[in-house]
């Protein structure tokens, strides 16, 4: 079991106030805090190793290369990927563009499904939306249940045509915490079409949950650093090398180059020729030492910590007279973000009253809006928590919530 | 700031006995529809002109207690006015909730109470929306039109 | 006058010792150093502050918001751009992409010239070519001399054609360190052309030159974080707004939208349509202390430093049998890049025994291929100066030289 | 590990007396031409083969003392072997500079000179050059070709 007060100590802005309170921070699926180690591993980086990769001849070149491939291999190992399919990005949204741009651009056409869900990120809505028009294939969102599940009869019509080429789904829902059942979900695509290619967005599932690309059977997953313990700056595109060989570059610059001349250009190696310009070296670094925190803990011990706090969380806001929380209630079935709306008020508010109380919970679209739009409102609240939080925390976010209902008295 | 900087007690008082508040307005010259994506806020204005003056003012929506309290205040600062002078107040409003001093604090009326939003930044988009519609409506009309819709960032 | 020693001080790297013996860094081009206010900014943006911006009610995504669109003024007031108009990008390489995908690519159609150079590097070269071909604009390449200017003659010769549409030039060359005279290229350009934009790669000129666009006459300015006192993961595109506001999105995903729908997206208003995800927040600190930093010496004193180094190092290098120096010798119209040549000796054998030696220097291409190649080579040494070099340190290049030389017994 | 082990003597009398160094061979059956563009280092081969042996063998090319002199060694290696058995000798050595071992050290002769260089990995690739090389003039020659380019990343 995972000790959480000791957890707690190696996060240095928990110890912030605010407003003259202890903060109670439940907005980690928008970013997580940071231990000390993921910051040490970043200064001792700048300074004492700081350096451009590759083609350097001296030390430090040598040993900053050194530091920012052995990152990938950290990362790679974390979600059983193949190390030469791991490409450092600069979120997990340049990720799904890289997909869109690259893939998705060159691969299909008119008649060809691409196949998305109603409960997904922008991030995984947007990129393909922009390259749409260019391509002419049909893009298709499985629609979400009231519940907040994915309306399975819905897919698999969808699937039965046998023309989706690419199915993209996010293993757990930044809103409604829905875990999908990408594996059942990327066997029923394959079967209808040997071809097709299932992304994951591995955003919420990465930090939370164990998650392994083979076990899920996914071409490519997508995730955020920061979101996992690590900096800012970085995200990760974890795919199949083949494919991944297969594809155009998609950003051109330095590093991705094998030989440049007026005329034209070659291309480097996989992961290289999609990773242009100066990489996110210390962030490849701090995202490594993120991953060795997580991994030190167990993904398993971080996974029971969470549900230990679901399993007292719902119930407690269930109980709550005039609150309703969105998504599914069995914690097996959930991550950690935690929708739900209070009646007669309105996100906004809510948020505000509950900042003051010293609960940081985030209030708006999350970034979901047709999701959200499915839950029958423009905005929820939502209460996200990680392996810091508490249950003493699920109190004071009770709390606050009797504190917003007093204050406008409903 | 305080929180009762925010919400003070004429703004719940709005919040909760909305004045002009209503799905319809029969008839009316111009109807604007203004939606804030970012906190969900959504508001509908109908205008009904009466000689070069705002005769009558509705508004609906769905939004925070910040949005739709400040709607209702405008409703009742703007109502009588010439078209010029109400859209001259929503311009003292602007500029209030912009930190740039208050001006026509008379003319204001409840519309006063919202200055100390001014120091709530993510908050100050809300307490506009609904002087902004207004603004918008004036000049839908004065173009000819009668609708129009706008989404803010 | 810059104190050096002082200077120093505030970089901890510096302090390391190589193979034994005391550092002489001399890979500034490559990436800088980073002063100890830039790694402490960083850590206390994450101990205190941290928290996705945007969006959030809450006091740390407040203070997180309004310490990323802080550091956008600092960073937009030091090369004298509307804050509007910067974009944060991952690196000078992603800044040119977008300007490639989102001007170039639907800007631009046969018969329009897309104008660079040869002195550029792969980053200024390579996203034209990526999107040269669905377009089918006419790529053209301002020829270097061997003496590393720009040939006026040629540029005047595709100019007068009235058909330049885009010019991308650098200010500042990282291979020969040339300063281009870019406000009177970008005035003939124009004049040829009143709609004809001008792109400024400013990766090597804004970190140790004050690079200002209104007096560069530059419609759009691209750099990298890293290369000046600044952490890895952050780069800058500068615009014009109007420009900015008329192109298409490049990226999709979340900050960028303003409405999502599963049929259709529009878009936020201009720079955040350019940033689609979580932005490098903590970068944007760093860079911004960063900017501080150089502020705070003042960028004349900056130059001025460097231009002293080059007095003393070019002739120091000339004066070694054997040695050939670069592009220009006169401080007033280069920086503090400077490729050299040894008679006999391959860049890779020079940069092995300099290493030994304590010297980081540089061998290779400098992703800038089509320049080497001018040159009359395949690569070059390159020894790199920055504000916290001596002229001590040039005594240790000269001395490794000739170490070097020994070596080999040329 | 030390400069010695990088440059050994043998690697430094390759360099400044290369064997078998031409910009020609005639006739030859096979010639290819490969580069490290990261390096800079460009190396042109050409094998006559003569009753299934490497009949003659020469090189040519521009890079750094380690590429140069291990193509120079190499050439001695492999001159009069079977062209399985050198492919064979070139695998070893590909073995060696990776730290796997070190196999057919007597048949290596100067190649042998080159483990250090393991030591060094940004330049291993530059040993290796000469060595891939020739496997990729063996391979093109048993495809029934004369002239291959290869550019590694
Ligand atoms: C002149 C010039 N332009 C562009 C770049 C690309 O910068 P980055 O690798 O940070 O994207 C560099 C850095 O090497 C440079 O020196
Ligand atoms: C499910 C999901 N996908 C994608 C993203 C995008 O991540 P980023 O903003 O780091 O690119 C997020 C983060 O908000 C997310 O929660």
């Amino acid at each position: 079991m995972l000790d959480v007060e000791r957890v707690r100590k190696d996060f240095p802005l928990l110890e912030r106030q605010v407003h003259g309170r202890r903060l109670v921070y439940l907005d980690s699926a928008a970013t997580s805090q940071k231990p000390q180690s993921v910051l040490d591993a970043m200064t001792r980086y700048y300074e004492t190793t700081n350096a451009n990769v590759h083609r350097g001849v001296h030390a430090l070149a040598e040993e900053a290369t050194e530091a920012y491939e052995s990152a990938r291999n950290t990362v790679a190992r974390f979600v059983c990927a193949d190390p030469r399919g791991v490409v450092f990005t600069k979120n997990a949204t340049e990720a799904f563009n890289l997909l869109a741009y690259s893939w998705a651009r060159t691969r299909l056409g008119e008649g060809d499904i691409l196949l998305s869900t109603q409960m997904e990120h922008h991030a995984n809505l947007v990129p393909w939306q922009l390259v749409q028009p260019e391509t002419g294939f049909d893009l298709r969102y499985v629609p979400m249940t009231a519940g907040g599940l994915l309306d399975l009869d819905e897919f698999d019509a969808v699937v039965a045509t046998g023309r989706v080429k690419l199915f993209t789904v996010t293993a757990m829902s930044n809103v409604v915490g829905t875990i999908n059942p990408v594996r059942e979900l990327a066997a029923k695509v394959r079967a209808a079409n040997r071809d097709a290619v299932v992304v994951v967005d591995g955003a919420q599932s990465v930090p939370h949950l164990g998650t392994d690309m083979v076990d899920l059977d996914a071409d490519f997953l997508c995730f955020s650093g920061h979101k996992m313990l690590g900096p800012t700056g970085i995200g990760v595109l974890a795919g199949r090398p083949d494919l991944l060989e297969a594809m155009p570059p998609f950003l051109g610059g330095g590093e991705m180059i094998s030989n440049v001349t007026l005329e034209g250009t070659t291309y480097n190696e996989i992961p290289y020729k999609f990773e242009a310009g100066t990489p996110p070296i210390a962030e490849a670094v701090g995202l490594a030492a993120a991953v060795d925190y997580l991994s030190g803990l167990g993904m398993d011990a971080v996974r029971a910590h969470e549900v230990e706090l679901l399993q007292t969380c719902i119930p407690a806001l269930e109980a709550v007279e005039g609150v309703t929380v969105h998504g599914p209630t069995d914690p097996a079935r959930r991550g950690a973000a935690v929708s739900f709306a209070i009646e007669g008020l309105h996100p906004h508010d809510i948020g505000t009253i509950m900042d003051r109380e010293g609960v940081a919970v985030r209030a708006g679209h999350h970034c979901a809006k047709p999701l959200v739009r499915t839950l029958g409102s423009a905005a929820t609240t939502r209460a996200s928590f990680y392996l810091y939080n508490t249950t003493d925390e699920i109190q004071a976010l009770v709390d606050a919530i009797e504190a917003t209902k007093n204050f406008f008295k409903v | 700031m305080s929180l009762d900087d925010l919400y003070q007690e004429i703004i719940l008082d709005h919040y909760r006995s909305p004045r002009n508040r209503s799905g319809d307005l029969d008839p009316h010259d111009v109807h604007v529809h203004h939606s804030n994506p970012l906190c969900g806020d959504e508001l509908d204005l109908r205008l009904r002109v009466q000689d070069g003056t705002v005769g009558a003012v509705a508004y609906d929506g769905d939004g925070c207690s910040i949005s739709m309290a400040s709607a209702s205040a405008m409703t009742e600062a703007v109502a009588g006015r010439k078209l010029s002078d109400a859209d001259d107040l929503a311009e003292a409003f602007r500029l209030m909730m912009h930190g740039e001093g208050v001006k026509r604090e008379d003319d204001l009326l409840d519309g006063v109470a919202f200055q100390g939003v001014a120091k709530f930044p993510v908050r100050v988009k809300c307490a506009l929306l609904g002087w902004m519609a207004l603004k918008d409506a004036l000049q839908t009309y004065s173009e000819g039109e009668a609708e129009h819709r706008v989404t803010y960032d």
